[in-house]
Order: structure tokens, then C-alpha cells, then sequence
């Protein structure tokens, strides 16, 4: 029997499974300098939803770099935890859980689903830490799945729909339809359109879901023409949107109907082109607000990236300078001290005047709805703000996901 | 709108959604058929071709060049996968193809995602079809009776081509018993990649082909993967017109599923391959297994 | 003999590691061995029948629904809730293995896939149930009877996991050497001369897949109060991928592999994705490497280094008559 | 007492009648062989025996009782025991193992999953005597994937054995093999039929190996028995001679 040597493919297999063990560094303790600020990012940079979270990535670094600039929070240097969840909850839990464990770290921004939020939400008070939301638009984050070291910065979805419908009191549409992801936010923001549009007295005929992952709409569009509306509300997001706003245009729908969406952001147009001409929605954040605190940041923006600030990266900077107010206010980063200043905080920043209301930690600003169009300068169609509503009009009840009148 | 006139519109968005789906069918059943082997990167090929087929056309700013160029690219990319890493395991059982090829999946969205970002892009379809038709006095996309079309000539394209050229013979030959082919002095090697190239570049194929209906995007793969083996297994694995007879009966269970029963919309297709799979291990149209 | 040596004095390490790693360390551990647990289950399918589930992802999230859906809404503590969605995943995985093992070969993987398709699209929709795409949250880790609360804590879960893996390798290692392990053996080798033999090998073929998918829901049901959640990307296919990725990398067919593999495949996910964004990247070089160079994955390459001068017959399996 | 009994038993393949009304009789302790061209059904018949293929008409019975309806399995465990015309083993198995699964077949407690000690003790006694009646102890402990083709043939046979058959059935034991090897595996295979008095029957194109071997022959021709008797009356049937050995010197 020969004596088997070593086959020469067996030493390259070692010698790379060495290599990536290598990586396995020991859970080496991060140096703790003079004791820097810690803000823990644990963002999905990859997955369906990447590109919203390099847009959170974008607007927490570039704030924190300008924080910094200018000697950082309470005389301390700012420090970013940056971390890719891949959009799995399972993965945010651990990352986030990583983080406070490992940095000390006791504030959160910028979780990118609205699952990954649910599933760390309740891990908050077991952590003592607080989490400011930029982007979730679940409505029962500041409802029935409320805690409170909880936080929302951003519009949430119901409030963006209320703009929409308070919009569309005064607007001619007669008849309203609507298409929605089959999943909780989508169900969830169609049912307060739905309520909202009867309470208006207005005719709502009808709404369909979708699977996500849906590729050819054909069926969806077929059913939005043959209902009669005149006016389709969207709830959808991602590659769903974008592959349902392209063939809606190829079959030329918003000429016979108006389509309104309760959340717009850049990447939509520049995706789909023409296609998006025309739609009506209400946005978290618009680079048009004409406050001198936004053009100081819109310019800010456009030097450090090349481009205008997008919704997401908007809703990002407002909710860090959210937390500088509050960490003024309370002269420190402990978690009650910080969760007691927090819930008072007021500021006059890109979106004019924005409070947090005491009861359900919700930032009450005010609704913006706007209309893309194409405009020069830009090679895709940028939204037209065509109203604007005060945050008491558009804010739910508290702790509430709907509205009364 | 009438019932009937719904039904034949219906019929055609179904058939042009039959010719994305076989396009990315028909490429990953040649491969299997052929080669046996389950290409799990099959849905990274199909996007590779999308997000190419973008990048020619705002280069040459013609769709029918990006509709040439891409798939022969990505159909290079599979050659040289199959000769670079596949050529190495074929003393190997089937499920090493199956790990290598989902490893070879990660690589590839996440080269893409390097390549050409995070953000979906935009694929203009050409001038001459961007305009609509009425059909039944309803507003029609003319690209999807061009998809429709495609479809149609693509599908008779590959049957002659297997049928009356001489590859064609030698990869039917290969797949039934490819040690005698080999045995015969041909290289079975380069059939096997070019095999893998032309399975890879169909799939790009229905990559360039789809991107102006739902834009190139990362999320393509993963979801598209899952449709393609759906297709092969009902149609039979290996069996050409399997692939064609698949496509069909799930693009039109789909797009009248989705209609009449949407909540059952998104486990229809997998309730279908169930069934087929019970009673016809083998696949509708394939060789018993 | 050597063996149980050998169990003993892991499960030792694993009951010293609270002392040793810092708390994060220790929840990855945890999720670690949770996952180990689920690779473990799988490696009786396909190390030793060679059945390669594409499903197995149903197992896991059936469990942890199942686990998740009684701890909210009903008043069993955690140790009763574990094992019922264990027995009731294996109890309906037979039905599944009974349609899957009627067909055999890539058509058996796909039954297996269409299942857990199956299964994701019915937690989806099912939202009174399962709670639709956010799933099941805030699931507690309700003490055990008589007041038992020891397990609840964190340290105190993390022993409970422990308990569960040493006890199922205990099992999964008496079962593949007992003579039905044999008869497996025999069905992963050449099953049409083990049915020439004389034995009925759809039925033990249905009996180790629903064994595997009881153990898979195991781990699933685990990890419901552990990680506090259970929503759908737990039965998404890219899972069920990822956990055969966890069986071969680790070593197929020897119970202790993918048990490294999990722990492998989470810890490098984890310390890539901190270095970079691309971290997927690399995880598909290094699997493909893996595949390529070491077939018998990490357990065999540890292995070759113990017994240096051993004589490995490099036999091919492909000799006549096999397969 | 007749062991085997076939009836008019059919076999069609669309249009190709490949067992055509095949009856026979086989007396327990006999060794039966089956000859006849290529093409004549041989192996067809086989399988139609053991299970692997269901009749088109007619009906096999086995030890008195109706079998027709039986799958593999039940019949092995009714006494059928076989080998295959391509070596079929367990080549990562070493050879005892592999015929010591073959042993475990026949346990009651083949079935248990835990422990199995006294299970697998019987069974290794048996296919340690099985290696030992075909002289394969020596190699007992290598993977029978590494074993001389010879060697594997040999080893099927005791696996076979081992499981206690009433009934083994041969599938060309000879086939592949060398002359030197066929001497062999003859001399070993009449030893163990001489000492064993098992009932065999044996499919095999070797002339020299059916004469040395078999009490009596049935000659198949186109799916139909031609002829059938002791080896000297089967060699001197002209119709035999005409349809198949081209004439015995």
C-alpha cells in the first residue's frame, strides 16, 4: 500500500483555511480612548434594502464628521459604530446586542426595517439603551409595540399617509383605489388610507396585495384600470416599486390615473426615469424645504457627496441633531437622564419647527406632500412640494395609528 | 372590458412573462440536462446580463447591441467558470456542483453590487417598442408583444439549432452518454463549456430582455432562482421542451392565479411542482428518473 | 471508547466558556451552538443517507414558531414548550418525508425546497398565526414548573442549549452506530443493493428525515427565547442554503463537523461583516475553497492532522457498482 | 418440494415480448441454470424472479405461496437472495462490514437504534463464516472498493449467503473476469454448492462454468423456453444447437 503523501491541492486548502481563520481575531477589547461618544449603527448596507441603508450610512457619517468639526457633543469626540445587518433581524439583534456588550454603547440610529426594529425594540430596556428611529415607518413603534427608550425622529407611515389624504380633501379625484406589498407595512398604510378616504367622504372601490417579489404587475395594473378610479394609492418599496412604477408606464396608467404614494425617495425616479413623472406623495424629507437651515445643509451636502440630499439621509441628519439636543439638555449620555431630556427636546433645524411628544416619543413636524416632475439640471424627475400640512394636523393620537375626524 | 377581451389580453401579458421565464429556464435545463448539474448561480447569470446589458446600453446607447453583447459576455463568464472551477469536480457527486455553484452565486451578486452599486438602474426599452398598441381597446405595452415574440423565435432558434446543427447533435450526444461521445474523439470538454457558456448566456439573455420591465437590481437573483428551478423540475429536468411547456404553465398560472386568487398567489407555483413532482418524479416531459 | 472521552471533554469547555468569554462572545456562542445543533440534524440526512435537503430552513422556523407561538400565547413554561415543537415538527415532518421519499436524487432536494417555499408562503399570509412578515416578537423565557428559574437567565439558557446539543449528539452518535445507522449507511452508499438486501429503505429513508427535521425544529424551537423573535426569514430558502454550507465546510458525515461548520460559518460571518461591506464576497471564496480543496471539510482536515502518519486509503467512490 | 414456481409468467415492453410464457419448476437443493443468446430474456426473467420487475402475466411463487405481488424486500425476506450482473457493493464499507449488513438483514432486530451490540455480534458471526466459505477472511478488513474485480464478485456471493437464502440467485458470477479468475471463483463457487446443498439458480454465458456446475438447464430463446434438462441431454438437443451453440462438437 503506498504511504499516501500530502496532496499538493491539500496544502493550498490549509493554508487558505488558515488565512481566513485568521480572521477569527479573539473578541479583542476596542481600545477606549478618552472616553468618546458612542452611536451604534447597526445598518443594513447590503441585501434588498442596501441602498437605504448606504443613504443612513452616508447621513450618519457626514453628520458626525461635521459634529466633530465643531468639538463633538459635551467637549467629547463622536465615535460611529458601523455595522452591516443584511436587513436580517436575527443579524441586527446580535450586532446591536455586540455592541452594547462589547463598546458600552447605549444609543442606537438607524436600523433600516421595520422587522429588524420589532425584533430589537423589546431588547432595549434589558440593554438600557436608547434607540432614535430615522427611518421606521411601522406604525405600532410609537403604538402597541411602544417602549419607552424608543425614539422616532422620521414620519412615520400613517403620518405620512394622513398628509396624502388631507391633500387629496381638497383635490377633484372622485374615486381611489389602492396597491399595496403584501406584508405589514403595506397592509398596515392601506387600511389608514381606507379610513381615512371614508372619512373624507370620499369613494374608496377597492385595494389588492401583491407577493414581494412580484415581477410582472400586468394583472395588478389590469385590475387598477378596470376598477374606474382616477386616483391609486401605492404602498410598495425596492425592487417591487420600481418594477410596478416602469410597466405601470409602459401601459401609459398614470395618464388615466393618478398615482399617490405615501413615501417617495430619490432613488425611485432615478431608477424608473419617466415613468415617475406625475406622482403625488407625501416625503419625510425634501432637499426644496426653503429654510436657511436647509439650504446651509443641502449645500453641506452637495460639496461632501456630489448630489442633493436624498429622503432618508435628510430624515438621518434631523434625527442626530435630535440627539444633540437632548444630550445637551441633559449634560450627559446616560440612558435616563438622556431618555428624560429627550422626551422635551424642541428644535428649528432642516424641517423647521420639530418637537417629540412626551406621551408616545413620536417627533411631531410637519406633513409635506410633493409632486415629481422633471426639471432642469437634473437627468431624472425631482419632486415639487405642492403642500405642506402642521405637525399637529398630521400626528395621530397619541399612541394611536389612526385618526379621529 | 369584456370577459373575453380580458382573457386575451391576459393571455398575452402571460406570454411575454413565458418568455422571460424560459429564457432563464431553458439555460438552466440544458446545463442539467447535459451535465447534470444544478447551477444554483443560474439567477446571478440571469443579472449579470441585466446589469451588462445596462452598462452597453449607455455605452452604445442601442438596446439591440446591448441585447447582442451581454448575453455573449455573460456566456463567456460561464465558459470560463465551468473551465476554471466546474472542470476540476466532475469525479465529484452532484452535490459538490450544488456548493460550488452557491458560493459561486454569493461571489457573483456581491462582484455586482461592487460593480454597479447598491441602487436599481434604469433599462430604457428600444424607441421602436417603448410606443403602445390598443388591444381590445386597452392600452398595451408593445414591448411585451416584443418579449412575446422573442420569445417565440428564441425558443424555435435553440430547437433547430439542437436539432439541425452539428453542436447541436454533439451536445444531445453528450447528454445522453457522454463517455462514448468522448470515446468517439471529441473533446467532450469544450462542449461541456460551451454548453455552460450558452446555458449562462440564455440566462443573460432573459436578463437583458427583463431589466427594462423591473430594472436591474441585486434583489434579482435570489428571487428568480427559485422561479427557474420551479420551471425545469415541472417541465423535466434536461427536457428542452419541458422548459418551454414549464414556462408557459406557470407564467399563466401566475398572472391568472394572482387575479382570481390572490391570497393563494404566492404558493401557487410551489403547490404545482409539488404536484408534479409526486406524480411525475421525472417531470412532465422528462426522462423517467 | 476514545470518543466518549472526547464528548466528555468538550462538554466541559463548553461549561467553562462563561468564565472565559465576555457576554457578547457568549451570546454568539450560544446562537453558535443552537446552529450547530440544526447542522447536526441535517448531517443525518446528508452525511449519512445522502439526502440533500434543500428545506431544512422549514424545520428550523417551524420550531421556532411553534416554540415562539405557545410561549405567547399560552402559559407553558420554555421546558415544555421546547419539546412539544420539536415532537410536533417531527411528528409532521413524516407526512412530508412520505411524499419527499417518493422521489429521489436532485427531484428529492427539490420536494424538500417546494416545502419550505410552501411553508414561508403560509407564514406569510397566515398573519393571525405567525404575525405575517415581522413574525412572532417579545417572546419570554417563562421559568419552568415548580418554579424553576434557573434556565431563564443568560449564562443559565446558554447551559440549557448546552445540555440539548451534548444530549442529541448523544443520541445522533448511538443512532448512526446502531444497526439502523448501519442500514443508512448502506442507503448512502448503494440503496438499490440495500433494498437487494432485503431491507425496506423508504421507510428508514422517512424515519431519518423526520428524525432531522424533529432535531432541526429542536434548534429552532431554542432559538425563539433565545434571540426573543421569530419572523420569516428563519424558513427563507437563502437559510436552508446556508446551513448545508455549514454541513460540508464543517465536514459531512461526522455529526461533530457541522457542529464546527456553525460555529465556523456564524463566527466568520460575524467578524467579516465588522472589516467589510463585502464580507459576502469572501464567504463565497472561501466556501468554494472549501469545496474544492477540502471536501471533507474542517473536521477531516483536523483529523488528517491528528493521525499525521496514518494511512489514508485515497479510495474513489466511484468504483464499479457503487452509486 | 419445488421451491420455485413460474407460470406462464409474461413480460412486454410495448411491443417487444421479452419473457414470453415462461413456466418452470425448481426442486429445492437443485442448481439451475438459465442459458440462452444474448437477447433471450435471461436477465429480464431474473428480475421478473426477485422482484424488480412486475409481470405482464402469469405469476411467480415461492416455497408454495404466490409471490407476483411482492416488492424486493418481502421476498428477500422470504428466502430470495441474489447478486447483480455489475458487481453492486459497498465500497466505502470495508468487506466484512458489507456482508454483515447483508447478515443484519435477516435479524429480528434489524431495526433497533441504539446500541445494536448483540445485533451486530450474530451478524459478524455469520459473515465472518460466509467470507471464510469463500476464502475472502485474509481481505476481510479493506474497502471493498479497493478489492480485485475477482475478489468483489466473490464477495456479492457471500453477501448473499449471509443472508441465509433459500434461494440464491447467480446473475453471470463469472462474468468479467479472467480465465484464471473464472477457474477460481468455479472451483470455489462448486465447493460451496457441494458442501452448502443450497437451491441456486444461475444465469451465466460460460458453457464450461453451466456444465461444471448446474444439475439441470433451461435454455431461453427469444423469451421462451426451448429446452429443458440435465446439462448432457440440453447439449445434444438439436434445437438448442441450432438456435444458440452452433453445434457441440
Amino acid at each position: 500500500m503506498k504511504q499516501y503523501t500530502g496532496v499538493t491541492r491539500r496544502r493550498v486548502a490549509q493554508l487558505a483555511l488558515t488565512g481566513s481563520a485568521g480572521l477569527l481575531l479573539p473578541w479583542v477589547r476596542r481600545g477606549s480612548a478618552a472616553e468618546p461618544i458612542k452611536i451604534g449603527a447597526p445598518l443594513a448596507l447590503t441585501g434588498p434594502l442596501g441602498s437605504v441603508g448606504q443613504q443612513l450610512k452616508r447621513g450618519c457619517e457626514l453628520w458626525i464628521k461635521t459634529q466633530n468639526s465643531k468639538g463633538g457633543l459635551l467637549g467629547r469626540e463622536i465615535k460611529l459604530l458601523l455595522e452591516d445587518t443584511g436587513g436580517n433581524p436575527a443579524d441586527a439583534v446580535r450586532k446591536a446586542q455586540e455592541m452594547v456588550e462589547r463598546d458600552g454603547c447605549n444609543i442606537f440610529t438607524g436600523i433600516t426595517l421595520s422587522s429588524e426594529a420589532l425584533a430589537v425594540v423589546p431588547k432595549l430596556d434589558e440593554w438600557n439603551a436608547i434607540f432614535i428611529s430615522s427611518d421606521n415607518g411601522d406604525g405600532r413603534l410609537t403604538a402597541e409595540s411602544f417602549v419607552p427608550n424608543f425614539f422616532r425622529a422620521n414620519i412615520s407611515a400613517p403620518m405620512g399617509a394622513r398628509a396624502v389624504s388631507l391633500f387629496l380633501r381638497s383635490a377633484e379625484f372622485k374615486n381611489f383605489y389602492a396597491i399595496g406589498m403584501d406584508y405589514a407595512w403595506g397592509r398596515n398604510s392601506v387600511a389608514v388610507f381606507e379610513s381615512e378616504m371614508k372619512a373624507a367622504k370620499k369613494n374608496f372601490v377597492g385595494s389588492v396585495f401583491s407577493p414581494i417579489g412580484t415581477k410582472d404587475f400586468s394583472t395588478y395594473i389590469t385590475k387598477i384600470r378596470q376598477s374606474g378610479a382616477d386616483a391609486c394609492f401605492v404602498t410598495m418599496a425596492g425592487d417591487d416599486y420600481n418594477a410596478f412604477l416602469s410597466q405601470a408606464g409602459q401601459y401609459r396608467l398614470p395618464e388615466k390615473v393618478q398615482l399617490l404614494s405615501e413615501v417617495i425617495d430619490l432613488t425611485v425616479p432615478r431608477a424608473v426615469g419617466d415613468a415617475a413623472v406625475g406622482l403625488i406623495s407625501s416625503m419625510r424629507y425634501c432637499f426644496r424645504f426653503d429654510n436657511p437651515k436647509n439650504k446651509e445643509f443641502v449645500a453641506l451636502w452637495s460639496k461632501e457627496y456630489g448630489t442633493v440630499p436624498d429622503n432618508n439621509e435628510g430624515e438621518q441628519w434631523q434625527a442626530l441633531q435630535i440627539l444633540a439636543a437632548g444630550v445637551e439638555k441633559a449634560k450627559s449620555t446616560e440612558t435616563k437622564g438622556l431618555r428624560d431630556a429627550l422626551e422635551t427636546v424642541e428644535i428649528d433645524d432642516i424641517k423647521g419647527h420639530v418637537a417629540i411628544r412626551k406621551c408616545d416619543h413620536q417627533a411631531v413636524q410637519s406633513g409635506q406632500v410633493v409632486k415629481l416632475a422633471k426639471a432642469e439640471g437634473f437627468d431624472y424627475p425631482v419632486p415639487q412640494i405642492i403642500a405642506t400640512f402642521p405637525g399637529d394636523k398630521t400626528a395621530p393620537a397619541c399612541k394611536k395609528m389612526t385618526y379621529e375626524d | 372590458m369584456p370577459l373575453y377581451a380580458f382573457l386575451v389580453v391576459q393571455s398575452v401579458n402571460a406570454l411575454s412573462q413565458a418568455a422571460l421565464l424560459f429564457f432563464l429556464g431553458v439555460g438552466l435545463t440544458l446545463i442539467f440536462g447535459i451535465m447534470r448539474i444544478v447551477n444554483f448561480a443560474h439567477g446571478a447569470f440571469y443579472m449579470l446580463g441585466a446589469f451588462i446589458g445596462y452598462s452597453a446600453v449607455r455605452l452604445t446607447g442601442s438596446f439591440w447591441l446591448a441585447l447582442a453583447l451581454a448575453p455573449l459576455a455573460v456566456g463567456v463568464v460561464g465558459a470560463l467558470f465551468e473551465f476554471g472551477i466546474l472542470r476540476r469536480l466532475y469525479r465529484r457527486d452532484e452535490s459538490a456542483f450544488l456548493m460550488v455553484t452557491f458560493g459561486l452565486a454569493l461571489v457573483m451578486t456581491e462582484l455586482i453590487r461592487l460593480g454597479w452599486g447598491p441602487e436599481a438602474l434604469q433599462v430604457a426599452p428600444p424607441p421602436v417598442f417603448s410606443g403602445i398598441v390598443m388591444l381590445m381597446d386597452e392600452p398595451f405595452p408593445t414591448y411585451r408583444l416584443f418579449l412575446a415574440g422573442a420569445g417565440i423565435v428564441v425558443a424555435l432558434a435553440i430547437w433547430q439549432f439542437l436539432e439541425r446543427t452539428r453542436l447541436g447533435l454533439l451536445i444531445r450526444a453528450t447528454s445522453q452518454n457522454a463517455e462514448m461521445v468522448h470515446a468517439l474523439g471529441t473533446d467532450v470538454n469544450l462542449v461541456r463549456s460551451t454548453v455552460f457558456g450558452i446555458g449562462c448566456g440564455l440566462a443573460g439573455v432573459g436578463g437583458v430582455f427583463a431589466a427594462p420591465l423591473v430594472t436591474a437590481s441585486i434583489g434579482m437573483s435570489a428571487t428568480m432562482i427559485i422561479d427557474a428551478f420551479v420551471i425545469v423540475i415541472i417541465g423535466g429536468m434536461g427536457s428542452f421542451p419541458g422548459s418551454l411547456l414549464g414556462a408557459v404553465l406557470v407564467a399563466f398560472v401566475q398572472v391568472f392565479g394572482e387575479y382570481y386568487l390572490p391570497d393563494l398567489a404566492l404558493a401557487l407555483m410551489y403547490l404545482i411542482m409539488l404536484a408534479v413532482l409526486v406524480f411525475r418524479p421525472g417531470g412532465l416531459l422528462g426522462k423517467e428518473a | 471508547m476514545r470518543d466518549l472521552r472526547g464528548v466528555c471533554g468538550a462538554a466541559v469547555l463548553l461549561a467553562l466558556a462563561p468564565l472565559a468569554l465576555p457576554t457578547y462572545g457568549m451570546t454568539l456562542l450560544t446562537e453558535a451552538l443552537i446552529l450547530g445543533l440544526l447542522a447536526m440534524s441535517l448531517d443525518l440526512m446528508v452525511g449519512y443517507t445522502r439526502l440533500v435537503s434543500f428545506g431544512h430552513a422549514a424545520a428550523y422556523g417551524f420550531g421556532a414558531y411553534a416554540s415562539g407561538w405557545l410561549l405567547l400565547h399560552t402559559s407553558l413554561p420554555m421546558l415544555a414548550a421546547i419539546p412539544i415543537a420539536a415532537l410536533l415538527a417531527g411528528f409532521i415532518a413524516i407526512g412530508v418525508a412520505w411524499i419527499c421519499t417518493q422521489a429521489s436524487g436532485v427531484a428529492f432536494s427539490m420536494l424538500t425546497l417546494a416545502f419550505a417555499q410552501l411553508l414561508y408562503a403560509v407564514a406569510y399570509k397566515l398573519t393571525s398565526v405567525t404575525g405575517g412578515s415581522d413574525g412572532l416578537a417579545g417572546i419570554p423565557r417563562r421559568p419552568g414548573p415548580l418554579g424553576l428559574h434557573v434556565f431563564v437567565t443568560r449564562n443559565g439558557f446558554y447551559y440549557l442549549v448546552v445540555i440539548v446539543l451534548v444530549a442529541a449528539f448523544v443520541f445522533c452518535r448511538a443512532l448512526v452506530r446502531s444497526p439502523f445507522g448501519a442500514v443508512l449507511r448502506g442507503i448512502r452508499e448503494n440503496e438499490a443493493k440495500t433494498v437487494a438486501l432485503g431491507y425496506n429503505t423508504r421507510l428508514y429513508k422517512i424515519a431519518i428525515v423526520a428524525m432531522s427535521y424533529g432535531l432541526g425544529a429542536l434548534a429552532g424551537a431554542l432559538y425563539a427565547p433565545f434571540a426573543g423573535f421569530a419572523n420569516t426569514e428563519l424558513l427563507f430558502w437563502l437559510l436552508s442554503g446556508q446551513v448545508l454550507i455549514m454541513v460540508i465546510v464543517g465536514g459531512s458525515g461526522t455529526l461533530i463537523g457541522p457542529i464546527l461548520g456553525a460555529a465556523f460559518f456564524l463566527t466568520v460571518q460575524h467578524q467579516l461583516s465588522n472589516y467589510t461591506e463585502a464580507w459576502a464576497l469572501f464567504f463565497g471564496l472561501i466556501f468554494m475553497a472549501f469545496v474544492m480543496f477540502a471536501p471533507e471539510g474542517i473536521w477531516g482536515l483536523l483529523r488528517a492532522r491528528f493521525r499525521r502518519n496514518s494511512v489514508l486509503p485515497e479510495y474513489r467512490s466511484d468504483v464499479a457498482g457503487a452509486r | 418440494m419445488t421451491l420455485l414456481a413460474l407460470d406462464d409468467l409474461t413480460r412486454r415492453f410495448g411491443g417487444l415480448v421479452a419473457v414470453d410464457g415462461v413456466s418452470m419448476r425448481v426442486e429445492e437443493g437443485e442448481v439451475r441454470a438459465i442459458i440462452g443468446p444474448n437477447g433471450a430474456g435471461k436477465s429480464t426473467l431474473f428480475n421478473l424472479i426477485t422482484g424488480v420487475l412486475k409481470p405482464t402475466r402469469g405469476s411467480v411463487s415461492f416455497a408454495g405461496e404466490s409471490v407476483t405481488g411482492l416488492s424486493v424486500p418481502r421476498r428477500c425476506q422470504r428466502g430470495m437472495a441474489r447478486t447483480f450482473q455489475l458487481t453492486a457493493l459497498f465500497p466505502e464499507m470495508s468487506a466484512r462490514d458489507n456482508v454483515r449488513l447483508a447478515a443484519q438483514a435477516r435479524e429480528r432486530r434489524r431495526w433497533q437504534w441504539y446500541g445494536g451490540g448483540a445485533v451486530f455480534r450474530d451478524a459478524g458471526g455469520r459473515a465472518d463464516a460466509a467470507l471464510g466459505q469463500l476464502g475472502l477472511s485474509a481481505i476481510a478488513d479493506r474497502p471493498a472498493g479497493l478489492l480485485s474485480h475477482g475478489d468483489q464478485r466473490l464477495l456479492e456471493v457471500a453477501m448473499a449467503l449471509a443472508q441465509e437464502p433459500r434461494l440464491l440467485l447467480l446473475d453471470e458470477p463469472t462474468q468479467g473476469l479472467s480465465v484464471q479468475e473464472t477457474e477460481q471463483a468455479v472451483a470455489t463457487l462448486s465447493r460451496l454448492l457441494a458442501e452448502s446443498r443450497l437451491t441456486v439458480l444461475l444465469v451465466e454465458h460460460d458453457m464450461e462454468v453451466v456444465f461444471r456446475l448446474a444439475h439441470r438447464i433451461t435454455v431461453l430463446h427469444r423469451g421462451a423456453v426451448i429446452a429443458d434438462g440435465p446439462p448432457d441431454a440440453v447439449k445434444q438437443d438439436p434445437g438448442v444447437q441450432a438456435a444458440y451453440l452452433g453445434g457441440f462438437a
